[in-house]
């Protein structure tokens, strides 16, 4: 029920970021979306992934959008071409998804494939095998700690990625060399 | 109360699905029609973020908690869900992190960030 | 030395040629004198060939499978015994020739010129030698490549064109219709393998086999059916050497060669000749031999005109193949070797009138005969064998297609030939008729004799030849017996 | 040791990559990059081996959890025969770039180059070998980052918006392949291939399995630029820089392919995809049009990068033909070529760098008259563009012929025709370039010029030479292409 | 904003609260919500929080950019040397069983504790270090 409500806020919040036109409205709106979402997935017993989706959406996601808006521009110029072929795509997806989605168990229904086979796993294991309470924790570090090594390294990589694009050449990349000719 | 709630629940679990796919739909309609590069990553981080919903609403027991081992507990939803979107939001942050970084060099180079210019400016 | 190991050297042989050629670009007698010595050591290895093949021996080898059915294997059978002593013979004579001709016309770049030449010639080896289609197609398109550099050597806009064409066409004929037929032989049959009595059997039904020789006469392109034959007109801008060598012998007699071994190793010349569906063959080469014979008689460029003459000659040998009777089987490939010698022999002399007269055009020709009496005499020669006159071997190729054509009283075909005897005599007679008889209508600035004696020497080695093998026939008589009755 | 090998290949790149960064220097960034993907590709060839040998497959336990539980990295003859790919290629081009990457990339930032590079590595070949829905996307995100830098690094400011675009496009691609699995987990439980495999089987047939095996084709297709989601690709590969592009088009897209593969036929199952799925028809008709409009597009373009980029779609579009065929010599086609265009493309875009190293652009009218200046490098750059054209005795005839033979075998006489035609358009936008280079006089007053560093004229001749290699003695691709395709159509159990 | 001394007040208490916390969450990760990414994007935010009141020199003086670019990879050196050590222990890769020879569940919880460190590390670092390259392209 709480979730429901929860969620036409995000519907809300989104048309409104789909349709304004000032940059700045359109990061504190994503903010707040990360911080609804946050609570929604909070209402639904993943306390890790809401805490973390607040601190990241919420938090980094919104300083980093700031500090790029303070170096490019905060207003959308108007889009030139037409909204119709987006749509269609869009649309033809949605239908695929809801057809995808319509036979899917209901909320919240323990019966379904992914209650009995491999979570309930962990959730009778861990303490046994790990001697932590936290399942997530658990299986984050340890039943699929290479996920969370590759995860580390997606962050390393997108953390020397940045340095390597803001701290090379400065300004006007001379538009010559290689490339040239189209 | 609460199995009334949880009927409520279950009558609306197809409605959520299909907000959760609006959400997504949202986010990546702002991808393909917006032509600001920014606005662009936000709608691509909606679409991302809107995915996790997908992953976690199956996650959860109707009567289950939190899945941190305690007395008096028995039902606890599924943490591996949890465990892939912890991931798949760290994913989303570099990947913003590095289009913005992208975003400011092609400001620089280009002095817009609307992809319509920059594309009148070097494609016919 | 056992046989395999021959028809290795045979082909190893230009290919080390190449390597010396190039070592030794710095100094051209030196450079010439390895291409000479190699032509001559070629010849020799493929001489000592000729009594195993005639005593019924098959020399062959295996050298390895590219993929499962896909072998690249050797075996000398008659025809490309027959085929593979024209074309090296024939290479020593052109190096002669080339050498007086390259020189005499100071042309560019002969080191390339040389290089491709010898590789052009190792393929036609691996051509004459292969023993399945997947080999010949292999060094079919080897030729093709090596022959390009050699059209379009002259650099300038028409010779890129020409070259353009002649690569786009035989490439797109070879890739589009035979590669398929290749597939699709490999996937009724399971081999690619030359077999007498050919590897499709007829119960595959007329269509099926009407498709695939439409898919290989077309595929082989070089055999310049009509309207494939665009590309030998187009190949003329290429010196006069290599419009000689190649195209009177090593690329358009690679693409008869290949038809006549198609029909009479794939198909089988049974198979081939029961369903009417393969009938289209012989309409259209008909056609293409009158056709071409009658553009030739419109063209006032020599070169332009030999070339029709053996668009035309040509579609002869494919006419008699397309008959399937072991007569005409004999006939074709006779016509091969008496055609090679003739046409190259004309080619020489046109090549030799040029360099020592820079004429192209037959109108200029009046009198000419008196200051080259060798080259238009050589000419005349090569002419008469190219209409079927006796003393010259053209007498022998034409003779047994006609009496195939009597015996199968196929009147298309004497009708065919008749007709283009007729003009073959009514484009090439007045040539050599004003060349003697008419009086210059012009004193050339220059007095000029004959061309530089290699030249000279090449050419009148040639025609002799055409005369001698009339005589002394055995040798292709054996042999062309043997791939018409086995 | 030996039964590390298979987590060797995958983290010795991802431990030099940090290594690189803390150091710096390029002088030993290059060597330890250059040692450590000679180790991978040492290990992946010990793999093959074992093999070839052993039990059919590796299964190695991460954390030592038994899967499904824990992640599971599952080497058969497919994936070492991606690993094998990947990291000869990341060799390959490591030793050919050193001067190239010196010459293009700005000099603080060479270090880190190198460890972007491995990361790279480290992702392609973390997708290659993983037996786990999941973890597939977790290395699909570390290659795809590093190579939205890699490719932003050109000197040519269109390379940053292409990188761009990549990134939207790439991550679009990525959340789709998210979607897909996260609809295949709901209704299975389980990520790891194999038991989601078995598992699908006999509910393959329900909407939320159709609709997770649409997502996931989609969202490959996306990463595997297959036509009309190719659009990044061409601008990618255009304006990165030269050790960028022969890396990632000989690498990036084939990984992509591979886990396409994959799911089609070890997770879907190749009965389902090839008799009740519109998969075939789709792929039939997209690699057609990827096919003719990649290459009629690439007679078109100025920039040789550019042409031999929209070469790369039409050559994609010939693989994924080998799935629309969804029959054994069709198939083996497919993955003969992924091997076969790889060595090929890399080759030519080695020879491409080497001609931008010396002349400083990659337009074709540039490139007048530099055959007689530069021999070896216009002498490979035509052997490549035989291979292209697919002129028997090359790498690029092996994969024709099972392709033609395939839609023979489905009596597709047409389709045979279509392929061959195609094949003559690589030889007007190729042959272009040729005549060019050759028959062009250099114009007056063009800076004297001379044969590319050695380094990169001898590997990129070893490729050349390894395209005529593969083409003559086909068994070691041939081989493993036919026991990968007997994995990938067996039935499942 | 320097001399604006409610907020310098308000940072210094606020500040080291925020540090602890991620420490708090860090360190109780195992038995409540929360572990390396979660503390490593807290602490971050506390830093950022700094240098937004303090200005960029001040931070920089803290928390040099050197200390952060080492940081970066470390993290990854420390999980994934972490995976090398249980392997030279004759275990799987990251099979942290092997770190407590008699009881596999203990090294399981130490090798936990060492990965999250190194996820905290690196994510910690890379924060910093994005922010101050953005900010540092400003000027």
């Amino acid at each position: 029920m709480i979730n429901f409500i929860l969620l036409i806020f995000l519907a809300a919040v989104t048309l409104g970021i789909v349709g304004l036109r000032n940059l700045f409205a359109i990061v504190v709106l994503s903010g707040g979306y990360s911080f609804v979402m946050a609570t929604l997935l909070i209402v639904m017993d993943a306390v890790d992934v809401g805490m973390t989706e607040a601190a990241v959406g919420a938090g980094v996601s919104t300083v980093l959008l700031l500090s790029a808006l303070h170096l490019t521009s905060t207003e959308t110029g108007p889009s030139k071409h037409s909204n119709l072929l987006p749509l269609a795509l869009v649309i033809l997806i949605g239908a695929a998804l809801i057809y995808g989605t319509w036979d899917l168990p209901m909320y919240g229904d323990p019966e379904t494939p992914v209650h009995r086979h491999v979570g309930p796993y962990y959730l009778e294991n861990s303490v046994r095998q790990t001697t932590i309470p936290n399942v997530v924790t658990s299986v984050l570090a340890s039943y699929r700690g290479y996920d969370t090594l590759g995860e580390t390294a997606v962050i390393f990589t997108a953390g020397i990625g940045v340095m390597m694009l803001l701290r090379g050449r400065r300004k006007k990349s001379d538009a010559g060399g290689a490339g040239q000719g189209d | 109360m609460t199995d009334l709630l949880n009927q409520l629940n279950e009558s609306l679990g197809h409605v959520n699905h299909w907000i959760t796919i609006f959400l997504i739909l949202a986010g990546l309609y702002i991808v393909v029609a917006k032509s600001n590069m920014i606005k662009k990553l936000v709608g691509l981080s909606i679409f991302q973020t809107s995915v996790y919903l997908l992953y976690i609403s199956p996650g959860k027991i109707v009567g289950g908690t939190v899945p941190i081992i305690s007395e008096g507990y028995a039902v606890y939803s599924n943490p591996l869900p949890h465990v892939l979107i912890l991931t798949a939001i760290v994913v989303g942050v570099a990947t913003l992190a590095l289009g913005l970084a992208i975003v400011v060099r092609i400001k620089e180079a280009y002095g817009t960030i609307e992809e319509d210019n920059i594309y009148a400016q070097d494609w016919d | 030395m056992s046989p395999g190991l021959l028809i290795v050297l045979a082909l190893l042989l230009p290919t080390i040629a190449i390597l010396f050629i190039v070592l030794s670009k710095r100094r051209p007698n030196l450079r010439e004198a390895f291409t000479l010595l190699f032509a001559s050591v070629l010849f020799v290895v493929v001489c000592t060939m000729v009594p195993r093949v005639i005593d019924g021996d098959r020399p062959s080898i295996v050298l390895g499978e590219v993929m499962s059915g896909l072998i690249i294997a050797f075996e000398v059978e008659p025809l490309g015994m027959l085929f593979a002593l024209i074309a090296s013979s024939l290479w020593i004579v052109s190096t002669v020739y080339s050498i007086g001709y390259m020189r005499g016309n100071s042309e560019p770049r002969q080191t390339p010129f040389y290089v491709c030449f010898a590789m052009s010639i190792g393929s036609t080896m691996g051509i004459a030698f292969a023993g399945n289609l997947f080999t010949l197609f292999l060094f079919y398109e080897v030729l093709t490549l090596s022959t390009y550099p050699l059209v379009a050597h002259k650099g300038n806009d028409e010779a890129r064109a020409g070259g353009r064409t002649y690569l786009g066409v035989l490439l797109f004929t070879s890739v589009v219709f035979l590669l398929p037929a290749l597939v699709v032989t490999y996937s009724i049959t399971g081999t690619l393998e030359f077999q007498p009595g050919g590897i499709i059997d007829a119960d595959n039904g007329p269509v099926l086999i009407g498709m695939l020789s439409v898919l290989f006469i077309y595929g082989i392109g070089k055999a310049a059916i009509m309207p494939a034959h665009k590309w030998l007109p187009a190949a003329m801008v290429a010196p006069a050497p290599v419009s000689a060598l190649l195209h009177a012998v090593a690329v358009v007699k690679a693409g008869v060669f290949s038809v006549v071994k198609v029909i009479v190793y794939i198909f089988g010349i049974d198979v081939f000749g029961i369903f009417s569906s393969t009938d289209w063959v012989s309409y259209v080469a008909g056609f293409t031999v009158l056709a071409a014979s009658i553009i030739a008689l419109g063209q006032d460029n020599l070169k332009r005109r030999l070339a029709y003459s053996t668009v035309s000659q040509l579609a002869y040998v494919v006419l008699a193949a397309a008959m399937a009777t072991p007569l005409a089987i004999m006939g074709a490939a006779l016509h091969i070797v008496s055609h090679a010698f003739g046409k190259i022999t004309l080619f020489f002399a046109a090549g030799s009138i040029y360099t020592a007269a820079h004429k192209t055009e037959i109108c200029q020709l009046n009198g000419i005969g008196w200051r080259m009496p060798i080259t238009m005499s050589a000419f005349a020669i090569g002419a008469f064998s190219m209409i079927g006159l006796p003393p010259t071997v053209g007498f022998l190729g034409k003779w047994y297609i006609l009496s195939a054509a009597i015996t199968a009283n196929d009147y298309l075909v004497l009708f065919v030939i008749f007709s283009s005897t007729l003009l073959n005599t009514a484009y090439f007679v007045p040539i050599v008729y004003s060349a003697f008889m008419r009086a210059e209508d012009v004193i050339p600035e220059h007095d000029h004799g004959e061309a530089p004696w290699p030249v000279v020497l090449a050419l009148s080695f040639t025609a002799s030849a055409s005369l001698v093998l009339f005589f002394f026939p055995d040798v292709p008589l054996t042999l062309a017996k043997q791939l018409a009755w086995g | 040791m030996f039964e590390q090998y298979p987590v060797i290949v995958v983290m010795a790149p991802l431990l030099a990559a940090a290594l690189c960064a803390v150091v710096r220097n390029e002088r030993w960034c290059w060597i330890l990059a250059l040692s450590v993907s000679f180790t991978s590709l040492v290990g992946a060839l010990s793999m093959l081996g074992y093999i070839d040998g052993e039990a059919g497959f590796i299964s190695y336990a991460l954390g030592g959890w038994i899967p499904p539980y824990g992640i599971e990295y599952r080497v058969d003859t497919l994936a070492v025969y991606i690993l094998i790919l990947v990291s000869f290629l990341a060799t390959g081009v490591l030793f050919y770039g050193r001067q190239s990457v010196r010459a293009e990339i700005p000099e603080n930032l060479q270090g880190w180059y190198y460890c972007m590079y491995l990361l790279c590595l480290c992702g392609l070949m973390g997708i290659a070998i993983t037996g786990d829905a999941f973890n597939a996307f977790v290395f699909m995100e570390i290659s795809s980052l590093s190579m939205y830098v890699l490719i932003a690094l050109g000197r040519d400011r269109k390379a940053l918006a292409a990188a761009y675009q990549y990134l939207i496009m790439g991550t679009v691609g990525a959340t789709m392949y998210v979607i897909g699995v996260g609809l295949l987990y709901t209704v299975t439980g389980t990520l790891n291939l194999v038991d989601m495999g078995e598992r699908l089987n006999p509910i393959m047939d329900t909407r939320a399995a159709l609709a997770g095996m649409a997502f996931i084709i989609v969202g490959l297709s996306l990463k595997l630029a297959l036509f009309p989601m190719h659009l990044w690709l061409p601008n990618a590969y255009a304006f990165a820089p030269s050790v960028t592009t022969a890396f990632l088009s000989a690498t990036a897209t084939k990984v992509s392919i591979y886990l396409l593969l994959r799911y089609l036929y070890s997770v879907f199952g190749f009965d389902f995809v090839a008799n009740h799925s519109p998969v075939p028809a789709v792929m039939l008709v997209l690699s057609l049009l990827a096919i003719f409009v990649g290459s009629f597009t690439a007679i078109f373009q100025e920039n040789v990068k550019r042409m031999l980029a929209y070469s790369s779609v039409a050559q994609i579009g010939y693989i994924t033909l080998g799935i629309a065929l969804a029959n054994g010599a069709g198939l083996v086609g497919g993955l003969v070529h992924v091997f076969n265009h790889a060595l090929m493309k890399g080759a030519l875009f080695m020879l491409v760098g080497g001609i931008a190293f010396q002349i400083g652009t990659v337009r074709i009218e540039d490139m007048a008259g530099i055959g007689r200046k530069m021999p070896l490098t216009m002498l490979g750059f035509v052997t490549g563009a035989l291979c292209m054209l697919g002129v028997p005795g090359t790498v690029g005839f092996v994969g024709k012929w099972y392709l033609a033979v395939g839609a023979i075998q489905n009596g597709w006489w047409w389709l045979v025709a279509l392929i061959m035609i195609s094949s003559l358009l690589v030889l007007v936008y190729m042959g272009r370039v040729v005549e060019i280079a050759y028959f062009r006089e250099r114009p007056r007053g063009a800076v004297e010029l001379s044969e590319p560093p050695k380094a990169m004229i001898v590997t990129s001749w070893v490729f050349i030479l390894a395209c005529i290699y593969f083409g003559i003695d086909t068994s070691f691709t041939l081989d493993t292409a036919e026991s990968a395709v007997e994995i990938l159509l067996a039935p499942k159990p | 904003m320097k001399r604006n001394l409610i907020l310098r007040v308000l940072a210094k208490i606020l500040i080291p609260t925020l540090l602890l916390f991620a420490l708090y969450v860090q360190m109780h990760g195992d038995f409540g919500p929360g572990g390396g990414f979660q503390a490593g994007v807290i602490a971050a935010a506390g830093i950022v929080l700094y240098s937004l009141i303090f200005g960029l020199q001040e931070t920089q003086k803290a928390v040099p950019p050197l200390l952060v670019e080492i940081g970066v990879p470390l993290g990854v050196l420390i999980y994934a040397g972490v995976g090398v050590v249980t392997w030279i222990l004759g275990g799987n890769f990251l099979e942290y069983g092997v770190l407590d020879s008699h009881d596999s569940a203990h090294g399981q919880h130490l090798g936990v504790m060492l990965v999250e460190m190194g996820v905290l590390v690196t994510v910690f670092s890379t924060m910093i270090a994005i922010f101050y390259t953005f900010v540092g392209r400003g000027r």
